[in-house]
């Protein structure tokens, strides 16, 4: 690569969604950087207007396909946090274990499907030759101990069809609480070596860059039911606060709007997860993270697929142990009484900070609604990395250096699909 | 034998559920690889642009002229396309937009990157589609199928039958008198009646059959004492609305 | 003279236990979603209230069925047909099912060519009858003449402590001789069940009458309700009606042929090449399905489809009932 | 060997296949085991189940001369997934099949009688077994007439056969199309109005119709109008089949299954079935 050069890169593969960037080097500095997203709107926030609550979870798990549960979560939240209901702790549960399992889904996906080839300097999973071919196998069997969590307890791998607003229409028999033990028992060592693996490819990455974290707290390691939100500069804010801490700003050299907390750059994800909350980790987990040659948190955005990893093992270790204390019943649907409210859902997608709240009208219809989606709010972070990361590798050649901010981008996991549609964009 | 069919995956407006519903395919997805080469999908970093396809699988739908764009230009390459999800074979969720007032369609369209009439459309708005996958996701074992159909030169098709059928087969008891709105007697079957078996309704993601009796359903709906809105709200979850009609097209 | 026999009601599981280490046991009970049909033995609860509300048809005809395999051997092809001939016991079985399952057995086993698929599960299908003892929602087995059981292997008849055992055939007799400590010897003679079904359906003429009536405004009413849903089919004991296709085994040139379950609701049913249907409207399926219970099979077999269960009735989300549209039909043409 | 059940399909290898028209071909067949071949026999009008392996089943009606038992033939026209795989399908290839199935023509009762034949495109398959038949002894019957119509001249089936009918002693040979081409010099429009090209006289008479649906309808209203009573008049039904015998009921007519009760019907059954049925 030159000290000045005019780059882009057209719909950068093996994430989800459709993005691109488009870069300016002038004497060996970045001038512009953006990472400009070119996926369709589907206006979701306009589309839940004039829907009732109780179709909600239902329209907005179709934002994602990757973490359709999570939203799903969120909105229930936010609507039983609106009307007021609780549900009780089977649901509860069942809700927990469905996020461990999409967890699970999710990362074991990004981390073996979309991120590995990249360290094995394969174009592919598809160009995987034998000696990688079971990277495969170990990925899919990851995957299948989530998907079959979620098929167990919701119907399907994704867009659950029965959880509903303060109750699952039917939980999971049994038998199937069993298949669940199983598949997760027999992917414990596969995620412990996942540890390894990632761990090994960590260190291969100095690049860093300081930056805030930002995670949910709670009780269990955050994924939902958190109450606040917590800032690696030792601020916290209450969910409902959390708009007012939340800001959009207008970036000249960007199209797009990005957000900022407390008006600093901030990023989410398993890499802020780990670093706040870190105790709470499973101690499973915990000793896995211990015995890693890369020491986390640090500032460089490579190690999130090392914190992701650290995660899945903290999933299979909970869901286990949830799953054993399970013994669903059938629960009535408890009867809710519409009234004017709004309210506010926030929990842990695996993509990081999730928020959605509604307003509702008198007779159970949404009058207003917003979300705030993980991918927006990293997207300023991987653009301010990019800054700083391109000068460091502008000596090697163009394909190579195009595929280490591909690297860099895909690091974060970043999920265009759901965050295209929040971001107030005004491409005119 | 045949050859092996030479296959891309593309994604317009979506969720990409669809896309991620490969990987469930699991064992099988690796069997698949037997007849089936993937040759550009950007989940895997294929990047073969202008080749000849035998299979092209889109899905999402189109909500903008980029993607109308890409989609006539996916139709000029592929020998058969497949209709991947409900978003792109009945328009889906995306479809909700279509439905909403005047003026916030018009505060939509300043914000959409160029929208195409400002509305969503299933891709059979603007090309021809050999071969649908429906539901929301769409389903592993459909998927599987369809590569084997088309295989062996069999272009599949539709068979018309209801959700209820299959509720039977799975011997449910039937929403319906339980006071849940089901949408299964009018919505297509081969999801094994997924949603009743979980005890929640039928919301039509196969998409409307074209044989539905929708008059007798709503007036069943409004017999267990449904409200007209909400009743309007779920006859349009995925589908555009029965009674108006199909939206505009091409 | 004939034994009989009483099986006290605690030695039941212990009965049912045995024979399911000989035999798959089908058994009434409730499911998952809390509907009642017939399970496989497996120490659950039995529900013995009144008929279930799917029939054992699933077992003898189920739903998909994998019929042969055909491989591929260089140029030609190996026929492999795929029977099934586990052991199977139905037990619980109400009349109006046994009833069903001689009419599958008229069709299957004598008329024109005999079924190798059913003879198969058919020869080791052991039937242990339930008599009823009082009417079931929507049931006129009375009016169809099939409130008595056939073709059944013992009779049970609940009492207060115990069932009566009636021996029915050679095959029951076997079962009783071999569970001989189970079963007490008894003098009663069989209790009568003495009740009135809750519905009824006058069937004399009944034939000649809906044949007349082809056209009758009645059918067209009832279409309009009519949500072609096929639940109604798919839960009579005595629909048979199927259709087959084949598939291929991934990328071999194996192939597998199924039988299914189809249904005269469903439009495609008579669906002939260049999508012409004979039966497009939903009058006229509507009417198929009745005729064919009360007119066109008497018509072959001397005797109705329709065996007074009540079902189809019973899952009409939208109510039509069949022996309403006749008791109309009748009215009308009097 | 055994003789197989009549569920299960024989195995036939096809001997040789010829093109008819762009979308129909004929298909010479001979079962593998050679005994059953020598057994088969046949009355026109009936038809077999023939399976695609891996694509399905349908019922074919035999095509060829029921006096030839060494091979026998069908003619197959392309309009879905089976027929598609099948016209796909070259000399040496095997398929299966059981039957024949059903009730053909009742050739002896139309002894001493003159025929009327009428077809409809792809129903010359099932009436050519009848013709040959009958020609083969031309002189224990009356006058033959053969009305045949189809889309255009290229959707002829059989023109050897035709020729060589139309030269045959009393056997008269009509044929129309739906749409004139300019090579076409013959008559234009649907077979109804071949009924006015010739003359039609119900004495003594029987009339036997294959051909779509719609065909049948009008053919059956305009013998009506020239005198034939229904006793008269024997048709050949389509439906759709499973089975072929009976049991699945997909082809079920009033009390009637089009499988073994027909295809061929006499208008007497026909005129009891409901109209919208036939
Ligand atoms: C008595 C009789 C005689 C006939 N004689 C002739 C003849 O001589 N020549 C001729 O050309 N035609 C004849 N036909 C018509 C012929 O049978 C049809 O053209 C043929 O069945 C069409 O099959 P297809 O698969 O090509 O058509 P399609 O319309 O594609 O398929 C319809 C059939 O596909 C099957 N099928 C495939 N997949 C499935 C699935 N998943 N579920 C359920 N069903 C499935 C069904 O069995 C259905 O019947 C005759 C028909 C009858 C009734
Ligand atoms: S059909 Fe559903 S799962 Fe598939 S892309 Fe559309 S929204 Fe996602
Ligand atoms: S629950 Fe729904 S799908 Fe099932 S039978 Fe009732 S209406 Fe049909
Ligand atoms: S039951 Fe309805 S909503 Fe559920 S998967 Fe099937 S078609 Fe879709």
């Amino acid at each position: 690569m030159h000290q000045d050069e005019d780059f882009s890169i057209e719909n950068i593969t093996k994430i989800e969604g459709h993005a691109s960037l488009d870069l300016k080097v002038r004497s060996g500095k970045v001038e512009s950087c953006e990472f400009r997203v070119t996926e369709s709107h589907r206006f979701f926030e306009d589309m839940v207007n004039g829907r009732h609550f109780s179709q909600i979870p239902l329209i907005v798990s179709r934002i994602c396909g990757l973490c359709s549960s999570s939203h799903l979560t969120t909105a229930l939240e936010a609507v039983e946090d609106a009307l007021e209901v609780e549900p009780s702790e089977q649901t509860k549960s069942l809700r927990r274990l469905s996020i461990f399992g999409e967890f699970l889904k999710s990362h074991s996906l990004h981390l073996y499907m979309l991120a590995l080839p990249d360290y094995l300097a394969k174009e592919s999973v598809l160009k995987f030759g034998e000696k990688e071919h079971h990277f495969i196998h170990d990925g899919l069997n990851l995957k299948k101990a989530g998907t079959d969590i979620l098929t167990a307890l919701g119907g399907r791998p994704h867009h659950t069809v029965n959880y509903r607003v303060g109750h699952v229409t039917k939980g999971p028999n049994s038998e199937k609480l069993v298949a669940i033990l199983k598949g997760l028992e027999s992917v414990r060592e596969k995620a412990l070596e996942t540890v390894h693996l990632f761990d090994s490819f960590a260190a291969k990455h100095p690049f860093e860059r300081k930056t805030n974290f930002v995670a949910l707290k709670g009780k269990n390691y955050p994924l939902m039911e958190g109450q606040a939100i917590h800032c690696s500069d030792k601020t916290s804010v209450e969910k409902d606060g959390l708009m007012q801490h939340l800001q959009e700003v207008v970036v000249p050299y960007s199209t797009a709007k990005n957000a900022v907390f407390n008006g600093k750059d901030y990023v989410v994800g398993a890499l802020a997860r780990i670093a706040l909350n870190k105790n709470q980790l499973h101690p499973e987990a915990r000793k896995a993270l211990k015995g890693c040659s890369t020491k986390l948190p640090n500032k460089s955005p490579f190690s999130t697929n090392l914190a992701q990893a650290i995660e899945l093992v903290h999933c299979v270790e909970s869901a286990i142990d949830l799953a054993k204390d399970l013994s669903p019943r059938n629960e009535p649907a408890p009867k809710i009484k519409p009234k004017a409210c709004s309210g506010v859902g926030v929990t842990e997608a695996p993509r990081g900070l999730l928020y959605h709240s509604y307003t509702l009208d008198g007779k159970g219809f949404i009058t207003e609604s917003n979300m705030v989606i993980p991918t927006q709010q990293n997207i300023r972070s991987i653009e301010l990395d990019l800054h700083d990361f391109v000068p460091t590798i502008l000596s090697k050649p163009r394909e190579k250096a195009a595929l280490e901010m591909e690297k860099l981008i895909r690091a974060y996991d970043p999920c265009i699909s759901c965050s295209v549609h929040f971001l107030k964009v005004n491409w005119t | 034998m045949p050859k092996k069919l030479k296959a891309g995956f593309y994604s317009l407006a979506c969720c990409e559920g669809c896309e991620i519903v490969m990987f469930d395919l699991e064992e099988n997805f690796l069997k698949a690889l037997d007849f089936v080469e993937i040759v550009d999908a950007r989940l895997f970093n294929g990047k073969h642009p202008g080749e000849k396809l035998d299979i092209a699988i889109v899905e999402g739908c189109v909500e903008s002229e980029v993607d109308k764009k890409h989609l006539l230009e996916i139709r000029e390459r592929c020998k058969y396309l497949v209709a991947f999800g409900a978003c792109a074979t009945i328009i889906g969720i995306p479809g909700i937009r279509n439905a909403l007032p005047k003026e916030i369609q018009k505060k939509l369209k300043r914000k959409a990157i160029i929208p195409v009439k400002d509305k969503a459309f299933p891709i059979s708005a603007f090309v021809k589609v050999d071969a649908l996958l429906q539901g929301c996701p769409a389903f592993t074992h459909e998927i599987l199928d369809v590569f084997v159909k088309l295989y062996h030169g069999i272009v599949p098709k539709l068979e018309e039958v209801p959700v209820c059928s299959e509720c039977r087969e799975r011997e449910n008891p039937c929403l319906l008198f339980e006071g849940i709105p089901c949408l299964g007697p009018v919505t297509y079957a081969g999801c094994k009646a997924l949603c009743p078996s979980e005890r929640a309704q039928c919301i039509g993601c196969r998409g409307f059959t074209e044989d539905g009796n929708f008059e007798a359903l709503r007036k069943k709906f409004q017999e267990m004492g449904i409200p007209k809105k909400e009743i309007y709200n779920l006859f349009t979850y995925f589908n555009p609305d029965p009674f108006t009609k199909k939206m505009e097209e091409k | 003279m004939q034994q009989n026999f009483l099986l006290k009601k605690e030695k039941l599981g212990e009965f049912l236990t045995a024979l399911s280490k000989e035999a798959e046991v089908f058994v009434p009970s409730l499911n998952e979603n809390n509907a009642t049909c017939f399970l496989p033995y497996n120490s659950q609860e039995l529900y013995l209230a009144e008929r279930t509300q799917y029939s054992p048809k699933k077992i003898l005809s189920p739903p998909l069925e994998k019929e042969f395999i055909f491989r591929k051997k260089s140029s030609s092809f190996e026929i492999e047909h795929l029977l099934d001939n586990k052991k199977r016991v139905f037990f619980g079985v109400r009349s109006c099912d046994t009833h069903a399952i001689k009419v599958l057995d008229k069709l299957y086993l004598e008329y024109f060519t005999e079924d190798k698929w059913y003879k198969a599960i058919r020869e080791d299908l052991t039937i242990i009858a339930l008599q009823c003892s009082k009417p079931c929602e929507n049931g006129f087995c009375q009016s169809m003449g099939t409130d008595k059981p056939v073709g059944h292997d013992l009779l049970l008849v609940e009492k207060e402590k115990s069932f009566f055992v009636e021996i029915a055939s050679e095959r029951g007799e076997q079962l009783v001789k071999k569970y001989r400590d189970l079963f007490n010897q008894t003098n009663f003679t069989k209790p009568e069940s003495k009740f009135k079904c809750s519905k009824e359906l006058e069937t004399t003429n009944l034939k000649e009458i809906l044949d007349k009536n082809f056209f009758h405004k009645k059918w067209k009413q009832e279409a309009k309700k009519c949500l072609s849903c096929s639940s109604c089919t798919q839960v009579c004991p005595s629909c048979y009606c199927f259709l087959s296709f084949d598939k291929f085994i991934l990328n071999t040139g194996d192939s597998e042929r199924f039988r299914a379950w189809d249904s005269c609701q469903l439009k495609r049913f008579t669906r002939v090449s260049h999508d012409f249907f004979f039966r497009e409207s939903r009058e006229s399926r509507l009417r198929q399905f009745v005729m064919h219970k009360l007119s066109y099979f008497q018509e072959n077999f001397g005797f109705p489809l329709c065996v007074g269960c009540g079902r189809c009735i019973m899952v009409c989300p939208v109510g039509i009932d069949l022996t309403e549209i006749a008791s109309t039909i009748r009215g009308d043409s009097k | 060997m055994k003789e197989l059940s009549l569920t299960t399909p024989a195995l036939a290898e096809i001997v040789e296949v010829r093109e008819d028209t762009k979308k129909i071909k004929t298909f010479t067949i001979k079962y593998v085991d050679r005994q059953k071949q020598k057994r088969f026999h046949f009355v026109p009008g009936k038809f077999l189940m023939v399976s695609v392996f891996g694509f399905g089943e349908m019922p074919i009606s035999l095509s060829s001369s029921p006096l030839k038992t060494d091979s026998l033939q069908l003619t197959i026209k392309e309009v879905g997934v089976i027929t598609h795989a099948m016209l796909q399908l070259k000399k040496g290839d095997k398929i299966g099949l059981r039957g024949p199935f059903g009730r053909g023509f009742p050739v002896a009762r139309f002894r001493k009688k003159n025929v009327l034949f009428i077809s409809g495109g792809c129903g010359m398959a099932p009436l050519r077994p009848v013709i040959y038949a009958i020609a083969d002894r031309r002189e224990e019957f009356g006058k033959l007439k053969l009305l045949y119509g189809c889309q255009n001249s290229d959707h002829l089936l059989f023109k050897e056969d035709l020729k060589k009918w139309g030269q045959t002693e009393n056997l008269e040979v009509l044929l129309t199309v739906d749409k004139c081409t300019p090579d076409w010099k013959g008559n234009c429009g649907p077979v109804t109005t071949l009924f006015n090209k010739t003359e039609i006289n119900p004495d003594n008479s029987i009339a036997c119709i294959v051909g779509p649906p719609v065909m049948l309808h009008f053919v059956l209203k305009e013998l009506k109008k020239h005198g034939f009573r229904d006793e008269q008049i024997y048709a050949s039904l389509e439906r759709l089949m499973h089975c072929g015998m009976g049991k699945c009921a997909h082809c079920n007519i009033a009390g009637k299954y089009a499988c073994i009760d027909g295809p061929v019907f006499n208008g007497v059954d026909l005129a009891k079935m409901p109209l919208e049925e036939k």
